[in-house]
């Protein structure tokens, strides 16, 4: 077993772990805490698998992304809601659906056949993404681009407070 | 690699523990320097003298300090969340901490030469927002999670003109590897070519460490401190740590990025002592500057400072970025860039003198705003 | 030239002039009976144009000619509005296109002042078009359309005066009793288009002949067609809405009740009848029909005492004499006797209508001496009797030698049948124009107020008169050759071989007597004094002549029929509809549905995490069965 | 050298706990953190075929990246849209902002 299968290993624990925080925490900033974890863990397996732009853009954008949940969820959540019950009451339902998902998912990943040889990495460089992203996938870059730019127009007029109120 | 932080021992993870012990030392030398120095500086800029008593000239009083800390108690408020409360350092610290392994000193001193490593630095630096609200929330006193939210409302705000300026520089080089950026400078630094992304990169920079006069998330007369009210012993000390780390690496950066780090004006490839004194010239100018900044300015009031950001420094940033892209892809003359980045730079510092002016006029603005918070506060 | 590429604009015009009195009627002149009228004109103007060139085609390898267009195309199946034109048809048209003619211009004189003039002329117009369409039509499903447009038109007609119960009722009736035939056709057509796979004729005839349907299917395709033929000519069981149908204005009941419409079932019969030649129990079955209309109507005639339905029900006795005429196969005296029926019964109908139009009532008992104040009609009405009586000389006397010689040939009973027919007709024809025209009057205020209609009615029954006269010479070859055609009607109306008339002295003497019998017995009952002697002679037997007088007891046959039979159905299939359709299927339904959504509104409590979870648990569903299928 | 399938898995097990706090939480916000968690195995799973792709997939990054932009955008709209609620509700519990039920 190879440095890299461990450090794989130390990380996706982690982020399991911090994933388990952030869906069983009893606290919303503790949650969102354990989802920074989980999304940080998440990068570093992106660097292990040399996608490293990715995981530099997964930093950069939850870094801030969560900073945000965190201050909503502060600003929003009412002061007694803090250390309210956060779960629902289909809680073992969830629970239920969760696992047999899980379980489907093993199931299928075990039993699939991947048609590519998968034993080894081959790393995208850096050129060769921006290449596809900028040339290959120029529209549905920019779609995307003008996705954001709708959604930041629309988050600001559906937050905006009426002047007359 | 670099002869002199090479594989040591040619084992990996040994190396790495090396390298990171070899951070640590020098970030905590650099921090109680800096310390030192700012307090001398601001001193004799208020016409006073300093700290004189410890050692010659006062120069041990950051060591006097650094143990003084250490050896304090670590208290923790009895309501505080723990886990949380006692991260929260760290979770500060790290992100400058990593920032410093990407950051090309001379051409062979560096921890490592990363070929994305703008782009890293950019992508770390966001992290240590989470860390001072971890510290506001986690201390569950009001004043440090005002000073909490306050952090990560500048913090986020000012990422977006920060990033802006340091792509502009990239997109001039074409490279985001620091020490190519650095490298194509050997005739003219891009100070010239990228003024306007100079002044914001140090204005975000300032905001970014919540220095003067961005420092509102711990300004003590209002907020007491912010984050860090309820910290003390070793764990504030990491604040301090984490604070005057990222200075000195935003320092160096800036010297890399756009006075010509470790080259000009010395042709492509002065000798290894040149480059080193080099690099340590300019860092120490980009610090001074912004010592001179602090003892300078007064503190801004949070509309303000958003206002700033997001009705200045980004639109001039993003149309100077506009302006590079029409240069370099159409290959224009670079006297351009000067051009376009210098307009651009005259039109922010006239549009902000004539808005600052204007409210000073109108006190009522002051007022209407404070009213508003209010209302808002008390949940209208 | 205009010639039998033309014949669409027969049915076109007068189809042209309905639209036009539809929609503007009430802007023109006179209502615009004019422009029914010139259309109809126009129609048998160009009728001499077609027969033209049919004779001119005519010959032993002619059948026919069709002209038209597609009406619709579905892929390959190609629907057409074709018009066939050929003896048969010519024939049939002459009839309807004359007696329409005629009938428009009496009933310019009989129905003037009525409050629906306009709309009479509107009807009749759309009657002539669709029956010049029903009689032209090359393919079942066109003539099955026009089928319906008379049956439409004769249901409007009937009921015209539809502010009178009985007009209304009558209407009703004739529509329902027809309808039950009209299905039958319906079915028989959609019969013989699943196996031949088209609506042409021609083709399906060919089919027939060569044997390609088996005989089993034809004889139920053909049994089907028969029916529809029975509604439409008030055959036995059918015919009990035809006296009825005399409550609608007279002219409408000479030209639907008498000479076109109530024929088309004889028509249908002869232009199906190739395939009904192939099968050889249908002809029996179509005599049995006919001889049992012929006479049961013959016999009811003798007692009747509304001119109108002694007439109506002499046609029910001629249609039935038609049928068998077509049972027997022959074709030429029976379609020679619809031509020659549609004239004189047509003058016989027009006659009542003017003798009523005088005297405004339809009791025969009322009536009497007519004969001075109306020598017209008097004279025109006693020809049509005559010709009806089948004495020499009138055209009913060649028609009807023709279908007895046809009938003749190996069906003894039936001829014999056949002269006992003639005989009654005699006496109930004698009946009608005694009681009507001579004798003493006996309502002394309507004879006082009679008077000689107005020669817009008296010149059509003028000119059907003559038509009656003189139309029956049209037998002999001489008399054909002499107007241009290839021989008597023996040579122009035939469907294996031309039949050439030959005069058989044996079957007219027979006939004529048994006739004159009929016609002195009748004169020598109501000879002078009235009624007397007649009434003594009903006394002889009064519950035989209850019977008769009271049509058999049909109606009220039928009338239980329907109070225990049909309403008694209707009770049971109520009670279904009302307590397991309405109560148990409709509204326990719906009861059902609200009872659940009340129940499973629930599941919609509005929080998303429920939501949430339902579509969870769908993909997992999908997931583990695509899963389960893989492995 | 990582194993697909371990990656597999452990994307697998990221999706299905985003899951179960999507399906369990009452706090808006808290149900967004959850979503982004789902977002992020999806993400792992784009990279992971990308990479062990031979030839190597340059696209299976390039949709991370459009994970990721569609994620912001989301992220952004989904807080607006709380915001408003808590502004009329005064709540930011789903549970609570019902008023489509029956």
């Amino acid at each position: 077993m190879s440095v890299e299968q461990w450090v794989f290993y130390v990380l996706a624990a982690i982020a399991v772990g911090g994933a388990a925080v952030t869906v069983f925490a009893r606290d919303i900033v503790r949650a969102a805490l354990g989802l920074i974890v989980a999304l940080l863990m998440t990068a570093g397996v992106f660097v292990l698998l040399s996608a490293e732009v990715i995981g530099l853009v997964q930093l950069l954008v939850y870094g801030g992304a969560v900073a945000i949940l965190i201050l909503f969820a502060l600003m929003i959540t009412r002061a007694r809601e803090v250390t309210y019950r956060l779960d629902g009451p289909q809680k073992p339902l969830a629970l239920l659906a969760g696992a047999t998902l899980a379980a489907a998912i093993g199931v299928a990943v075990v039993g699939t056949v991947f048609p590519t040889n998968t034993d080894h990495i081959n790393p995208v460089g850096f050129v060769e993404m921006s290449t596809a992203l900028f040339q290959t996938y120029a529209v549905p870059f920019e779609v995307a681009s003008l996705v954001l730019l709708v959604a930041l127009v629309g988050a600001i007029i559906i937050a905006r407070q009426e002047e007359r109120q | 690699m670099m002869p002199v932080l090479g594989y040591w021992f040619g084992i990996a993870w040994l190396d790495a523990i090396l390298r990171l012990a070899v951070i640590a030392g020098v970030m905590t030398v650099v921090v109680i320097f800096l310390t030192y120095a700012e307090r001398k500086v601001i001193a004799r800029v208020q016409q006073r003298l300093g700290p004189t008593r410890t050692g010659p000239a006062g120069l041990l009083q950051g060591v006097a300090d650094a143990l003084k800390l250490v050896l304090k108690e670590d208290l923790r408020p009895t309501t505080a969340d723990r886990w949380v409360f006692e991260l929260a350092p760290f979770m500060v610290f790290v992100p400058v901490f990593l920032t410093f392994v990407a950051v090309p000193f001379t051409r062979d001193l560096g921890v490592r030469f990363l070929s994305l490593g703008l782009f890293y630095i950019v992508a770390v630096s966001s992290l240590n927002i989470v860390g001072f609200i971890m510290a506001g929330w986690g201390s569950d006193n009001k004043y440090a999670l005002l000073g909490g939210v306050r952090a990560a409302a500048q913090m986020i705000s000012y990422e977006v003109p920060l990033v802006l300026t340091v792509l502009g520089v990239a997109m001039v080089a074409s490279s985001l590897d620091i020490r190519v950026i650095t490298e194509r400078q050997d005739v003219v630094p891009y100070i010239v070519w990228q003024p306007l992304a100079f002044v914001v990169f140090i204005i975000a920079g300032l905001a970014e460490m919540n220095r003067t006069p961005f420092d509102i998330p711990v300004a003590e007369s209002e907020v007491v401190g912010g984050p860090t009210v309820e910290y003390s012993g070793i764990r504030w000390s990491f604040f301090q740590l984490a604070e005057y780390s990222s200075l000195f690496v935003l320092s160096a950066l800036g010297a890399d990025l756009f006075l010509g780090g470790y080259i000009w004006p010395f042709g492509s490839n002065p000798p290894g002592w040149l480059q080193l004194i080099l690099i340590l010239v300019k860092t120490s100018f980009m610090i001074l500057m912004i010592f001179w900044v602090r003892a300078t300015f007064p503190r801004l009031r949070i509309d303000q400072l958003m206002s700033y950001c997001w009705k200045v420094l980004i639109p001039v940033t993003v149309a100077q970025l506009f302006f590079n892209g029409l240069v370099l892809v159409y290959r224009w003359p670079d006297i351009l860039l000067l051009v376009f980045s210098g307009a651009l730079l005259v039109g922010a510092t006239a549009a902000t003198a004539v808005a600052v002016r204007r409210a000073a006029r109108r006190p009522r603005d002051a007022q209407a705003v404070r009213d508003r918070r209010l209302q808002y506060a008390r949940g209208a | 030239m205009v010639g039998m590429n033309a014949a669409w604009l027969l049915p076109a015009i007068p189809a042209g002039a309905f639209a036009l009195l539809l929609l503007v009627r009430n802007f023109l002149p006179r209502k615009g009976d004019w422009v029914a009228i010139g259309a109809v004109t126009a129609s048998f103007v160009l009728f001499f144009f077609v027969l033209h060139d049919l004779m001119t085609r005519l010959g032993p390898n002619f059948h026919g000619v069709s002209t038209g267009f597609t009406w619709l195309k579905i892929d390959n199946f190609v629907l057409r509005v074709g018009f066939f034109t050929d003896p048969i048809a010519i024939v049939m048209l002459a009839a309807v296109l004359v007696v329409s003619l005629m009938v428009h211009v009496y009933s310019t004189g009989y129905m003037h002042g009525d409050s629906r003039y306009g709309w009479f002329f509107t009807v009749l117009a759309l009657f002539t078009a669709a029956m010049s369409t029903l009689v032209l039509a090359d393919n079942l499903l066109l003539l099955y359309v026009a089928w319906e447009l008379v049956g439409i038109c004769s249901f409007l007609l009937i009921g015209f005066w539809w502010e009178r119960q009985s007009a209304a009722e009558a209407a009703k009736k004739a529509f329902v009793t027809t309808r039950v035939g009209d299905v039958g056709l319906l079915i028989g057509v959609i019969l013989l288009w699943k196996k031949v796979g088209t609506f042409d004729i021609q083709t399906v005839l060919h089919a027939a002949t060569s044997g390609q349907i088996g005989h089993t299917y034809l004889t139920v395709a053909l049994l089907f067609m028969l029916l529809g033929a029975m509604g439409k000519s008030a055959q036995f069981p059918f015919h009990v809405w035809l006296p009825d149908a005399m409550e609608g204005p007279t002219p409408v009941s000479a030209l639907i009740h008498a000479a076109t419409m109530v024929v088309a079932g004889i028509y249908l019969l002869a232009r199906m009848l190739p395939a009904y030649m192939v099968i050889t129990g249908l002809g029996t079955l179509i005599m049995v029909i006919g001889m049992i209309t012929a006479i049961g109507a013959a016999v009811i005639a003798c007692a009747q005492t509304d001119i109108k339905r002694i007439i109506a029900y002499s046609t029910l006795s001629n249609l039935g004499f038609m049928f068998v005429a077509m049972g027997a196969h022959a074709l030429t005296g029976g379609m020679f006797h619809l031509l020659t029926h549609a004239f004189f019964k047509a003058l016989l109908f027009l006659g009542a209508g003017s003798v009523i139009h005088a005297v405004e009532t339809q009791e025969v008992g009322d009536l009497g001496g007519l004969w001075r104040k109306m020598p017209i009609t008097m004279g025109t009405f006693v020809i049509a009797c005559l010709a009806n009586a089948g004495l020499p000389v009138f055209s009913g006397f060649f028609s009807k030698d023709l279908v007895l010689e046809g009938v003749m040939h190996g069906n003894t009973p039936y001829y014999v049948a056949l002269l006992a027919w003639v005989f009654l007709s005699g006496i109930y024809t004698a009946r009608l124009f005694m009681l009507t025209f001579f004798g003493p009057s006996r309502d002394h205020h309507r004879y006082e107020h009679a008077h000689e209609s107005p020669p817009n009615m008296t010149l059509p029954l003028v000119v059907l008169a003559v038509l009656t006269l003189l139309a029956g010479w049209l037998a002999l070859d001489s008399v054909g050759r002499a107007l241009g055609f290839p021989g008597g009607v023996g040579e122009f109306v035939f469907v294996h071989e031309p039949e050439a008339y030959r005069f058989s002295f044996t079957v007219a003497f027979a006939a004529t007597s048994a006739g004159l019998l009929g016609v002195l017995a009748t004169m020598y009952l109501y000879w002078g004094g009235g009624p007397e002697r007649a009434r003594r002679f009903a006394d002889y037997s009064p519950d035989v002549y209850a019977l008769i007088r009271n049509k058999f007891y049909v109606d009220e046959l039928y009338q239980a029929g329907i109070n225990y039979g049909v309403l008694g159905l209707s009770h049971a299939v109520a009670w279904f509809d009302r307590y397991v359709v309405n109560d148990t299927g409709v509204n326990g339904t719906a009861q059902l549905t609200g009872w659940l959504g009340y129940r499973l509104k629930f599941l919609q409590n509005g929080k998303l995490p429920t939501y949430a979870l339902a579509m969870i648990v769908g993909v997992l569903v999908m997931a583990i069965v695509a899963l389960s299928m893989h492995s | 050298m990582i194993p697909l399938d371990q990656v597999l898995v452990f994307s697998g097990i990221l999706f299905a706990l985003g899951v179960y706090g999507v399906l369990t939480r009452r706090n808006a916000i808290a149900i967004l953190m959850s979503v982004e968690l789902m977002l992020t195995a999806v993400n792992t799973n784009f990279i992971a075929f990308g990479v062990f792709h031979r030839p190597s997939l340059a696209v299976g990054l390039v949709f991370a990246v459009f994970v990721i932009t569609v994620a912001a955008a989301e992220v952004g709209l989904a807080l607006a849209i709380i915001l408003r609620i808590y502004r009329q509700r005064t709540t930011a519990n789903v549970d609570e902002v019902d008023i489509l039920k029956w």
